[in-house]
């Protein structure tokens, strides 16, 4: 198994998260520079956190035309394996219309830094599946646009074939619909989550909710064929 | 003119033999500016201990390095950005944030944390939420954690705030680079971002009071652009393991005027510049501005002759500005040359350290003085009595300098990097971990103007101590110190004299725990026609937690441990901020730091953390002992059964020096009396752990309650709309 | 070749919240600013670009601003050209 | 009283850098629109203002403009009115 941490001028998430996958997890990772465009060699592809291009004129607004990003397109259309956007990650894909929605500025109009609950909505996924269903887990956020809407048809959609797969419970910290923090998309190989599991992925760090996301979507290439994965 | 005096001018004459060119003229106004010279501070900076088995760098270089364990070594300075971010809250913190992170940049290594303390008026909302979102924007866009700093409202900061920012950078042993050119016909590169008009003289506006005319001369605003910023750190990064480079230097106040001939300077050789060859953000910009210019995110680099278009693909890669802008030259000048005219050519030894020092005198201040009196009484009596402890208890934790600062850090991305394992909030110092490594890292940075307002040279020896008390708190031994010193303006002998007593104080401290000073700042002329800033020393720690997992933790930690003062139950407690709080008076006497038992205290607290004894650790400070207590309760919701007998607002709210609440497992309770008494500390038993409210003497208060008036303490600034 | 100031207008869609808004609108209100209403905040983009005609320089800018500049998700769009 | 739709457009300053508007150029050029320069990106602010005249609707909105919607120190401003 191989993955592929991208990296886009402005990403700061790219060294932790190859850190969890690499060192910790020991799966063989690299580092893809957001120009490559061979992207079938990896099974599971990582948009890392940050702020791609500064985030200048929205978050995800330059990083989604990065070679890269486009060629996702046709990794995706033949189920060649995973791809997982991780808070500016999500930003680009939903900007990429690769994930439905968008992400906007947090009600607060600040920036937020802090550890949140989040309730399990769906845990027949490949990134939920270690969880129970209505499990509420421990990750950090921070951001400053992740704040989730979509128009009132895509949320039905996304409610009616269960892509919501986390929700902020407790308190909503960026005012999002639905309290929506992650999502995928109908193919099931493509998600979206504000919440940083890189950041909790040791003892150190708390519960280490962070880690059974990877490993869920370790376990779940692992027993299926990467090119018929199991939709939902 | 250009903000030389008559002296200097002379200076030039006599030394050039010549009249000085306009573009000369700009480069001696920023090479001489006090800002870049410390031609007001050198003399006294000398009396700051800087050795220590360590240091790898000391002051000199754009950051110190101090050797932690296995190789890894810290870099780590303070930077001042306080007038922009007088006149532009947002851009000028932001852009110190920048600065600052390439300081430690030009060592080599990653920078790894930030830490910012903040100074505003009591009322001071704009400045004060302008400030947050620069330093908020910056920080978090470069994916450096913000993990500590601390915030004072104090009337004294009103028209000159004060934002000074710790930047802390991680690096082995064998990665150090220097800001050095060396080897004649090797080459001078410029990376990063364009060159524009941006705060063009700002360094000389550093060096002005900020008044009337001052205050409308600005330079242009600098604005700061992270994105860059990021894309310098990480090709600077690649670029820095390549054997060709010699050394490279950040592009701070003075620019291309003063970086390549510092560079220079060190290496002991000359450097020719093109104008020309400059990259620039917009064209029909003047030699003279172009040299001047102060736009942000950009480094020079001296490399090997022949190596360039490696280092230039790297930083193209990145998306960045690079060019070969000059060469190293076996004369030791500065030359700059236009289209082939040479437009100025200055020896860098008078450049760079030629300007005559300042040797106006200091002088204590006369009797006479407004300021509070240092031998006012401690005004107890009124209204003591007439306040049950709860009452007082929860009016200084609202207080906006004692409680909480979540709304600032929870703005801060303060867990990139993932090695945040102590974040800003409940301890007194932040812990990294480092990848691989059991050690930890720990940095703190604060310091309390109003205690040198009262006693510049005991108020120097207690922000040392306070860096000491924050990093021994969570189980970590001090391993070196930056500052920054912030004053008002030093052509008065009496701010010369509380500059000089500061320092005094300062290296007293550091002297006692064999500490080096190994980097810092100096802000002066941080005054207004109506004020002058209180004498502010921060003081920026590095500590060595030998093994992250007995890290101590600040809150109680089980029901049934026990608490103990470490320290002296009575003092003097001038200065403090319950005299503020309840009888507006900022003045008193200040309790004498005993620097024997401050030794001990720093050995016997880390035998305790080594051993595991401790619980939990805080050191007593603003608020005093019941704040600390209470502290301790909000950071774990846990409350305690107190028994002090002597309920006087002075010993339950006093601040002097020298103390800590511990808590201890029961059983353990001579082990830790035998560490003490062995440290001859003076300690007390203070009660038990347990409940949900602080409990004493038939009186007691929800830790819920607590929470609430801590946590509500910004709001009366935050809200005042807009 | 005729250079155009070009001017474009990007607002929050009419039917979706605007918190940004809101908060602007609030402030104003605190400020003394009564009777207004409906606050909207959105982003101005200006550039200049040259062009043969004005209609080809609008064509290239709807169709950078319909792909880049706005996110139709959420955004909509103006456009202002003024030759110089 | 009459009602005005406003608009008030914030840019940054001729001479100060425009980070936003340096990336955003750069991508437009990315993106085929050749022959575009000195890019910035503003805010652009719209409400609706009840008020006696055009004249004094512009007066209070200028006010605001200066101490609130626009930092004058970085920025500068415009204001445009519209009789609904
Ligand atoms: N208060 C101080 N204590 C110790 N070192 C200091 C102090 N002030 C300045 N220095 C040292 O003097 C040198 C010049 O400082 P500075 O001009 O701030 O550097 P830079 O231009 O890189 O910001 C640096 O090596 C700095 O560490
Ligand atoms: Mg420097």
């Amino acid at each position: 198994m191989r993955a592929a941490v991208v990296v886009f001028p402005g990403s700061n998430c790219d060294h932790d998260t190859y850190y969890v996958l690499n060192d910790l997890l020991g799966i063989e990772t690299d580092l893809v520079w957001y120009r490559q465009t061979d992207v079938d060699r990896y099974d599971l592809i990582v948009l890392p956190g940050g702020f791609a291009y500064g985030d200048y004129l929205r978050a995800g607004a330059i990083a989604r035309f990065a070679p890269v990003v486009q060629a996702l397109g046709e990794y995706i259309a033949k189920q060649r394996g995973i791809v997982l956007g991780i808070c500016n990650g999500f930003q680009i894909l939903t900007e990429a219309g690769l994930l439905p929605g968008a992400l906007t500025k947090n009600i607060s109009q600040r920036f937020i830094c802090k550890t949140v609950q989040l309730r399990v909505e769906n845990n027949a996924t490949p990134l939920t599946h270690l969880f129970e269903y209505g499990q509420i887990i421990n990750l950090p956020i921070a951001h400053g646009e992740g704040r989730y809407i979509a128009p009132a048809e895509t949320l039905e959609r996304l409610k009616r074939n269960r892509q919501i797969l986390l929700t902020y419970h407790g308190e909503n910290p960026n005012g999002s619909v639905d309290a929506i923090a992650a999502i995928m998309d109908e193919t099931g190989t493509v998600f979206g989550m504000m919440p940083h599991p890189e950041r909790n992925s040791e003892r150190l760090f708390g519960s280490g909710d962070g880690l059974k996301i990877f490993q869920a979507l370790i376990r779940e290439l692992a027993s299926s064929e990467p090119s018929n994965l199991r939709t939902f | 003119m250009h903000g030389l005096s008559e002296k200097e001018y002379e200076t030039i004459l006599k030394r050039l033999g010549r009249q000085p060119t306009e573009v000369e003229l700009g480069l001696f106004a920023l090479n001489w500016s006090e800002h870049c010279s410390y031609k007001s501070s050198k003399r006294f900076l000398k009396l700051l201990p800087t050795a220590g088995k360590r240091v790898l760098q000391g002051p000199g270089e754009n950051a110190g390095v101090v050797e932690v364990a296995n190789d890894w070594c810290v870099a780590f300075k303070v930077e001042s950005h306080n007038h922009p971010s007088a006149v532009e809250p947002f851009h000028g913190a932001a852009t110190g944030v920048g600065g600052i992170i390439r300081d430690i940049l030009s060592m080599g290594a990653r920078p790894i944390a930030l830490l910012d303390s903040l100074r505003f008026g009591e009322q001071s909302r704009q400045l004060f939420t302008g400030v947050v979102a620069g330093i908020a924007h910056y920080g978090n866009c470069v994916g450096i954690p913000t993990v500590g700093g601390d915030i004072y409202f104090e009337e004294a900061y009103t028209d000159n705030c004060l934002v000074n920012v710790m930047c802390v950078g991680l690096l082995k042993r064998s990665e150090l680079k220097r800001a050095i050119a060396q080897g004649v016909g090797n080459r001078i590169l410029l990376v990063g971002a364009r060159t524009g008009r941006d705060g063009i003289h700002g360094a000389t506006f550093a060096s002005e009071d900020l008044i009337g005319e001052t205050a409308k001369k600005r330079p242009n605003v600098q604005v700061g652009d992270p994105f860059t910023a990021k894309s310098l750190i990480e090709a600077t990064l690649e670029v820095c393991q390549f054997p060709e480079l010699i050394g490279l230097q950040d592009l701070g106040a003075g620019g291309l005027s003063t970086a390549p001939a510092e560079m220079a300077a060190r290496g002991g050789v000359g450097i020719a510049i093109d104008i020309e060859e400059i990259p620039l953000r917009e064209e029909s910009m003047t030699p003279y501005e172009i040299l001047l210019s102060e736009s942000q995110e950009r480094m020079v680099l001296c490399v090997k002759s022949g190596s360039e278009q490696k280092f230039i693909r790297v930083y193209r890669k990145w998306g960045l500005e690079a060019a070969v802008i000059g060469e190293v030259i076996a004369e030791r000048v500065y030359r700059v040359r236009h289209e082939g005219r040479t437009i100025a050519e200055v020896p860098i030894e008078l450049l760079v350290g030629g300007v005559p020092e300042v040797d106006s005198f200091p002088s204590p201040p006369s009797l006479a003085l407004s300021r509070p009196n240092p031998l006012a009484p401690f005004p107890l009596g009124e209204g003591s009595g007439e306040r049950s402890w709860p009452a007082s208890l929860k009016k200084l934790l609202q207080t906006p300098t004692i409680g909480s600062k979540r709304w600032v850090w929870e703005q801060y991305d303060h867990t990139v990097q993932t090695n945040t394992v102590i974040g800003p909030g409940s301890h007194d110092a932040a812990v990294l971990r480092v990848k691989g490594e059991r050690f930890g890292i720990a940095v703190t940075m604060g310091g309390n103007g109003r205690y040198c307002q009262i006693d510049p040279y005991e108020g120097g020896i207690r922000a040392v101590c306070e860096g000491v008390h924050n990093l021994v708190s969570v189980g970590a031994e001090p391993l070196g110190i930056t500052d920054c010193l912030n004053f008002a303006n030093p052509t008065d002998p009496e701010v010369l004299w509380a500059f000089e007593q500061t320092i005094k104080g300062m290296a007293e401290a550091a002297r006692a725990f064999e500490l080096p000073f190994v980097s810092g700042n100096v802000s002066f002329y941080n005054q207004s026609e109506q004020r002058k800033i209180y004498p502010t020393p921060m003081v920026g720690m590095v500590g060595f937690v030998r093994d992250i997992e007995k890290r101590v933790p600040m809150g109680f930690a089980r029901e049934g441990d026990r608490i103990y003062l470490v320290g002296k139950l009575e003092g003097k407690s001038g200065g403090s901020e319950y005299l503020k709080v309840f009888y507006n008076f900022g003045g008193g006497e200040l309790e004498p730091t005993d620097l024997a038992v401050e030794r001990a205290l720093l050995q016997a607290m880390l035998a305790l953390a080594e051993r595991g004894l401790l619980r939990s650790a805080h050191d007593v400070s603003e608020g005093g002992l019941l704040v600390a207590l209470a502290e301790k309760s909000i950071a774990s919701g846990l409350g305690a059964q107190l028994e002090l007998w002597d309920l006087s607002e002075e010993t339950l709210f006093g601040e002097w020096p020298s103390r800590f609440v511990v808590t201890v497992a029961p059983g353990n309770e001579d082990a830790l009396k035998e560490f003490v008494e062995g440290a001859g500390v003076p300690y007390r038993w203070l009660g038990v752990v347990g409940g949900d409210s602080l409990e004493m003497s038939g009186e007691k208060i929800a830790v819920q309650e607590l929470v609430r008036a801590y946590e509500s303490a910004l709001r009366g600034i935050i809200a005042r709309e807009p | 070749m005729k250079e155009f100031l070009v001017r474009v207008l990007v607002e929050p869609k009419p039917d979706l919240l605007d918190p940004q808004g809101q908060a602007v609108e609030r402030a104003m209100i605190e400020l003394g600013l009564r009777n207004v209403s409906q606050t909207r905040v959105g982003k101005l983009i200006t550039f200049k670009l040259k062009a043969l005609s004005a209609q080809a320089a609008r064509e290239r800018v709807a169709e950078i601003a319909q792909k880049f500049l706005a996110n139709p998700v959420i955004e909509r769009y103006s456009i202002e050209l003024e030759e110089l």
